[in-house]
């Protein structure tokens, strides 16, 4: 008890006043100064939901989460597979993948922002000196493109973390299951169906339940390159939240937001839980 | 040296109980082995007698002294675990010491006491490696020289040998067993081999589901099985046992197997009323005979050959049997034989309660 | 009164304790300003600015903190909400309205002595006021013209810079047909001050941001007439490719590298240009009309707190750093417009061209409103105008929507 | 198939993703040795006019960079220790002890890491203003080890029920406390978990903005990444040749504690297999 205690009173002490403050702001009315008022009952959450930005921007958050999520766990898997086999420079590749994690994704995102300006970014340099016709081709002008830049670097600055848990997950199955399999006739594609993926999935499920938070709650890679422009489109909960509470001084209904993106990450946890809960039910079984 | 004393022992998780109302009193310098299957409570009393484990209730004492809430470090008992546990990040002769440095030991009591160790236990050539580089039996002998070094009330072994082959495990028995007589400790001896039990054992305790089934000393057992669980858990191979009818007639004993025998007289039986028991015998008690005129027939399952002993396998009405024998016996697959034994040998047990009768 | 009596007691105090312990170090007052960054130099300027004032100052101690401006209005939230907001703080005029409807800003027409606040351009003071009361001093004002590069301008045979829009999009027409990746010239399409490169238009074609009726002035006839002359750009692809990626950097750095006929910027610009635009020959004009001449005139505000317990000595620290020499050497470094009578007539305005030019068009100036909530209703037209700008609506379906939205707010406001 | 062979076919594979993380590296190497009229210009070229290291010791001695660095590094050691401090017994009890509503603390962690410091950063400087404790790097020291802790409970956790619990138990069987157990044995063992975990941190904290930037508001206080943001945040222009050299700068050492201890960090995140 002793033990935990330090930990438990750090935490609750540092997050659990500013999560209580959080909560209380989101059912009261709130100068722009964080001054509480009148209380307000749910008028802060109904102003959120009536608002088509947010509901707009709930949406590009789901596209915006599973997109990165999704595409990370589809890039990981095969960069950990490969960096878990031994080859010839593996340390330096192994740096090399590592390297994006090295960077805050505040930077990372001014970064990139410079890399795809449209006349000076050294992408369209370089894709101009290839050939392609990209002489100055303004990647976040349209807002698809922009979405799909700033999923791309989401991805990036998540495969690192994504990677090393996997290949902790790789480095963990006994060579002997291979050996058993092989001798059992087993192809490498079969092997890796059958024995890595299985094996695998219990770490797949930690980077999972962790990117998601993680992305989900990402700000400055959007809120750099793109500033949830053009036109909202690239606007996620937080940026949106954000936007509400210090730029527009709607300090509650930016906690009613937060409030709601919480709600939405619990659901998401539980479900989580029952799900991973019924499996191991089955697994029992 | 030191007696230890189990009064009334119980270990509860929630409404699961684990152990049961257990009372051991254990000599000071004896060698008690708890033996019994796996899940038997046998490793969690053992490790309520060393402090690793809550009491639920009853009392341990060491000495005539209750220990209950006194905590591992401070009982100077000395146990060998399963697995050895030896620390990976130390060396043998570190591993060895460290008792003796936890207890403030100078450097040079320290290295004395750990190369008396080493030369008990031919570790000599050993101490400078790291536990991953020594093999099985070295590896168990490090645990036993850290527990040795520094002279405990008691040894505490968790199933010391089950990580062994078969020959080295033999051979530690006996060594062990020869440092028991040398040193002279009380030791508790954990396992759930029997042949360990018999080979090893100043007094066996036998646990059945959290409960003490028998006490007693090999012989006492193997001879005198209380009930049916000790006598079909010592002895190899396991005891045959049928379903039996014990009656009166003409004075004397009888027993019929439900199996289909004739009677059998009993000379060493107090006639009784009729009553349905269950009669036991040692597959080294039977013989195989011609079927002609014997009470007691089987059929032939299979018949095995260690070398020097034959196992005949065999049905005996819904039971299987074995017989073991010194003789090679050339029989085959489904041949009807007819079963010998001298009734002195028979075990009864009360069908109802499972106890010797 | 009630300020004034609190002035008096702290000076007297202060002045008590200066004279009994002339030099010691407790009786100082420490002040805490807080200055945004307008270029790497700001905080650098302000810092020099108050050794000299606490050199000459013993009594008072001036500490500056300076801050990158995209995060100064969460801090200042942050902070005043935390009670640890500085005595003096700069901001955006058009956040002031809001801080000082809530409260956390002092009026500070009793503090300033009449003859100082004499000493200002008349229009910039006015911008700080509202409801009776001066919340702050225009620490920073621009106007804004027409940068046009010459180089361009003769490769393409135009003689001289353009005064009607319709002019700039044949100027704008010839420069992008040069080929060589150069563009005619450049519309803004995000972040901050999107909705200003509108205004341009829209005053110069005679609408406004407020219509007659008190309502939203973005959907009317001027406002789409006003949208429809960007919009014929874009589409003639005169400007340069892809507007709604572009911002105020952006249009600058290209204009820069020379790769840009025509920007509309302020006074600034000009010290980009020369440290990175070294090769650029650049002349500035008024900015382009179709019925009506204007200009967009921004001011920045320094405001005293009202959690201030040292105004009066914030306020001193203030008239220091409005002094004509401190102001100048401001204005020469960052590019901003005199907001000093007794600068408006210093050579370093008068007669540089490329400042004279904005001089000469502050009484054509025109403001955004000071709403507490213009924030918002900008924010709704720059999400409109990007949509218009890409083509995705029509101009006057998007600004019907930004003034629905303009008005609603006003309507919840009432 | 040979080494060789199958090396070439790894980097093969590997290269399409490597080039993407290296891209940004270039462009920064690139740009950081520019001068600042050689960034928008009109024939955009890789290669600097000459390599100008003149950003780097202006960062350094201008602007201040090397303190910022240090106040960096500083914030770092600090928070890694201090959450490690508190995450290691709470990860031990965890994993060893019965701790009652030992579910609901771990969902606690789990929440707290649910949401953004950012949407509760008003709340968070209230509560340090409060306090007393804004400007000083105990603060952010303080909120990066809280908001940090959970992660590190949590792979603590996951490592340390790798270790078995005989190895303890015989340790207090040889007369050790549970606490010299701990340090002589138990911490020694998941040493390598537990350094993986403080990189996790000090990574974490070395990079981390919203925090450091509402805590800290003198400038001879500030981190790096908040310096960098503030060659950013500059109202008429982005000094792109410093902020290149700065993010570089910050990022090399963090880039050679990756290199150097890569080894240890993917052994550390396997999650079993101490024999």
């Amino acid at each position: 008890m002793i033990l935990i205690a330090p930990c438990l009173l750090l935490s609750v002490a540092v997050i659990g006043y500013p999560i209580f403050d959080v909560i209380r702001m989101s059912l009261f009315d709130v100068s722009r100064t964080g001054m509480v008022r009148e209380f307000a009952g749910l008028t802060n959450f109904v102003k959120a939901f009536a608002d088509p930005v947010f509901l707009q921007a709930a949406r590009q958050t789901f596209v915006w989460t599973v997109c990165v999520v999704g595409g990370t766990l589809l890039v990981s898997v095969p960069i950990a597979l490969i960096l878990n086999e031994d080859f010839y420079g593996r340390t330096i590749a192994r740096t090399i993948v590592l390297l994006p994690w090295a960077i805050s994704l505040a930077m990372t995102a001014v970064v990139w922002r410079y890399v795809v300006n449209g006349d000076f970014g050294t992408l369209n340099m370089t894709l101009a000196a290839l050939g392609l016709p990209f002489e100055n081709y303004p990647w976040l002008a349209d807002a698809r493109m922009a979405f799909l830049i700033e999923i791309m670097v989401g991805i990036l600055v998540s495969v690192p973390f994504t990677v090393t848990i996997l290949l902790g997950g790789l480095t963990s199955i006994p060579e002997s299951l291979y050996e058993a399999s092989a001798i059992d006739g087993a192809s490498s594609t079969k092997k890796f169906y059958y024995i890595t993926m299985p094996l695998l999935w219990p770490f797949m499920q930690i980077a999972l339940v962790l990117n998601v938070i993680y992305v989900f709650n990402s700000f400055p890679i959007i809120w750099i390159m793109t500033n949830g422009g053009p036109a909202n489109r690239t606007d996620i909960l937080i940026t949106y939240v954000y936007k509400q509470a210090f730029a527009f001084g709607k300090l509650g209904n930016a906690a009613a937001g937060s409030v709601v993106m919480f709600a939405m990450l619990l659901v998401f946890a539980i479900v989580y839980l029952f799900l991973t809960k019924a499996q191991g039910a089955r697994n029992d079984v | 040296m030191a007696s230890i004393n189990l009064t009334n022992i119980r270990k509860q998780y929630g409404s699961l109980t684990i152990i049961d109302d257990i009372n051991i009193e254990i000599e000071d310098r004896e060698f008690v082995v708890l033996v019994g299957p796996s899940g038997c409570g046998k490793s969690t009393l053992l490790r309520m007698i060393a402090g690793l484990e809550s009491i639920s209730g009853g009392t341990i004492a060491i000495d005539g002294k209750v220990v209950n809430d006194v905590g591992p470090q401070h009982r100077d008992l000395a146990m060998v675990f399963q697995t050895y546990a030896l620390y990976p990040h130390m060396t043998t002769a570190q591993n060895i010491g460290f008792p003796l440095k936890l207890r403030g030991a100078s450097k040079d009591e320290i290295d004395r006491a750990i190369a008396g160790v080493a030369n008990t236990l031919h570790l000599d050539a050993l101490l400078d490696r790291q536990p991953r580089a020594l093999s099985g039996g070295q590896r168990q002998r490090v645990a036993m020289g850290r527990a040795m070094v520094r002279e405990p009330r008691a040894f505490l072994f968790d199933e010391p040998l089950s990580n062994l082959d078969a020959k080295l495990r033999h051979h530690m028995r006996i060594e062990l067993r020869q440092l028991h007589t040398s040193l002279g400790a009380t030791s508790i001896y954990v396992t759930h081999d029997q042949i360990e039990a018999m080979t090893m054992a100043d007094r066996i305790v036998v646990m059945n589901r959290g409960k003490v089934e028998q006490v007693g000393t090999p012989l006492e057992l193997f001879d005198k099985p209380a009930n049916v669980f000790v006598a079909g858990f010592l002895g190899s191979p396991t005891i045959n046992l049928g379903n039996a009818t014990l009656y009166a007639a003409d004075g004397s004993a009888r027993l019929e197997f439900d199996a289909g025998s004739g009677p059998i007289d009993l000379a060493n039986v107090a006639p009784s009323a009729h009553r349905d028991v269950v009669a036991g015998i040692r597959p080294q008690h039977l013989e195989v005979v011609s079927p002609e005129g014997a009470k007691l027939t089987g059929m032939v399952d299979l018949v095995e050959h260690t070398g020097c002993e034959t196992n005949v396998i065999l049905s005996v009405g819904s039971e299987k049997w074995t017989v073991q024998s010194r003789n090679r016996q050339h029989l085959t697959q489904g041949e009807h034989v007819g079963l010998v034994f001298d009734p002195i040998n028979l075990h009864l047990f009360a069908a109802e309660t499972k106890e010797r009768i | 009164m009630g300020n004034r009596f609190l002035a008096a007691l702290v000076i007297s105090t202060a002045t008590a304790a200066a004279l009994l312990h002339s030099g010691s170090a407790w009786a100082t007052d420490t002040v805490r300003v807080r200055v945004a960054e307008y270029s790497a130099k700001t905080g650098p300027f302000f810092q020099e600015l108050a050794k000299k004032f606490n050199a000459a100052n013993p009594d008072i101690e001036v500490q500056i903190e300076h801050l990158p401006w995209p995060e100064m209005q969460q801090q200042l939230v942050s902070d005043i909400s935390a009670g640890t907001a500085p005595d003096v703080s700069h901001m955006a005029t058009r956040w002031m309205a809001g801080f000082a409807k809530d409260g956390a800003l002092a009026p500070i027409e009793d503090l300033m002595s009449p003859a100082f606040a004499d000493t200002f351009v008349p229009t910039y003071l006015d911008l700080q006021k509202q409801d009776g009361h001066t919340w702050g001093l225009p620490i920073a004002a621009s106007a804004r013209g027409l940068f046009y590069n010459k180089k361009l301008f003769d490769k393409a045979g135009i003689a001289k810079p353009p005064t009607t829009w319709d002019e700039t999009f044949e100027a704008a027409k010839k420069i992008a047909a040069l080929g060589d990746g150069v563009y005619g010239i450049g519309v803004q399409g995000r972040d901050l001050d999107t909705e200003g490169y509108w205004f341009y238009s829209l005053w110069t074609h005679g609408g406004s941001i407020l219509g007659p009726d008190g309502k939203s002035g973005f959907a009317s006839p001027e406002a789409v007439l006003a949208t429809n002359n960007y919009l014929r750009m874009i589409k003639a692809s005169v400007t340069q490719p892809g507007v709604t990626g572009a911002s105020r950097e952006d249009l600058q750095n290209l204009f820069a590298a020379g790769k840009m006929g025509m920007v509309l910027s302020g006074p600034w610009f000009n010290a980009q240009l020369a440290e990175q635009g070294k090769d650029v020959e650049y002349g500035i004009s008024r900015i382009p009309v179709a019925t009506t001449e204007a200009t967009y005139g921004v001011t920045d505000t320094i405001a005293v707190l009202e959690s201030s317990k040292v105004k009066p000595q914030a306020m001193k620290f203030l008239e220091f750093i409005f002094n004509k020499e401190n102001r100048l050497e401001f204005g020469k470094l960052e590019g901003f417009v005199p907001v000093l009578k007794a600068e408006s007539t210093e050579p370093f305005f008068t007669e540089n061209p490329k400042m004279s030019v904005f001089l000469e068009m502050g009484p054509l100036a025109k403001f955004a409103p000071l709403f507490p909530r213009w924030e918002e209703m900008a924010d709704g037209l720059k999400t409109e105008l990007s949509r218009i700008y890409s083509g995705e609506v029509s101009a006057e379906e998007g600004l019907k929507q930004a003034a629905a939205k303009m008005d609603a707010i006003l309507a919840e406001d009432e | 198939m040979s080494k060789a062979k199958k090396s070439l076919v790894c980097w093969a594979l590997l290269s399409p993703f490597l080039v993407v993380v290296l891209f940004p590296y270039a462009t920064m190497l690139s740009t950081s040795l520019k001068q600042k009229d050689e960034i928008f210009t009109f024939h955009r070229t890789w290669l600097p006019r000459d390599f100008y290291l003149g950003n780097f010791a202006e960062l350094i001695f201008e602007k201040g960079f090397g303190r910022a660095l240090v106040n960096s590094l500083a914030i770092s050691v600090g928070a890694t220790v201090l959450s490690l401090a508190v995450a290691i017994p709470a990860a031990y009890a965890l994993t060893r002890m019965r701790v009652p509503a030992k579910g609901a603390l771990t969902n606690y962690l789990l929440i707290t890491q649910m949401i953004s410091p950012i949407v509760l950063i008003v709340g968070l400087f209230r509560m340090f203003a409060y306090f007393g404790l804004v400007n000083s790097l105990l603060s952010v020291i303080i909120a990066h080890s809280a908001f940090f802790m959970a992660f590190a409970v949590w792979m603590l956790q996951s490592y340390f029920a790798t270790i078995p619990k005989d190895l303890e138990e015989a340790a207090w069987m040889d007369g050790a406390s549970r606490f010299s157990a701990f340090v002589r044995v138990f911490l020694p063992l998941c040493l390598p978990g537990v350094v993986v975990t403080a990189i996790f941190t000090f990574v974490n904290s070395w990079n981390e903005y919203a925090m450091s930037l509402t805590l800290l508001r003198q400038v001879s206080q500030q981190t790096a990444p908040v310096q960098i943001a503030f060659l950013t945040g500059t109202l008429y222009q982005i000094e792109w040749h410093l902020i290149m050299a700065a993010t570089l700068l910050a990022s090399v050492p963090v880039a050679i504690v990756f290199a150097s201890i890569q080894r240890y960090l993917i052994g550390g995140m396997a999650l079993g297999g101490v024999k």
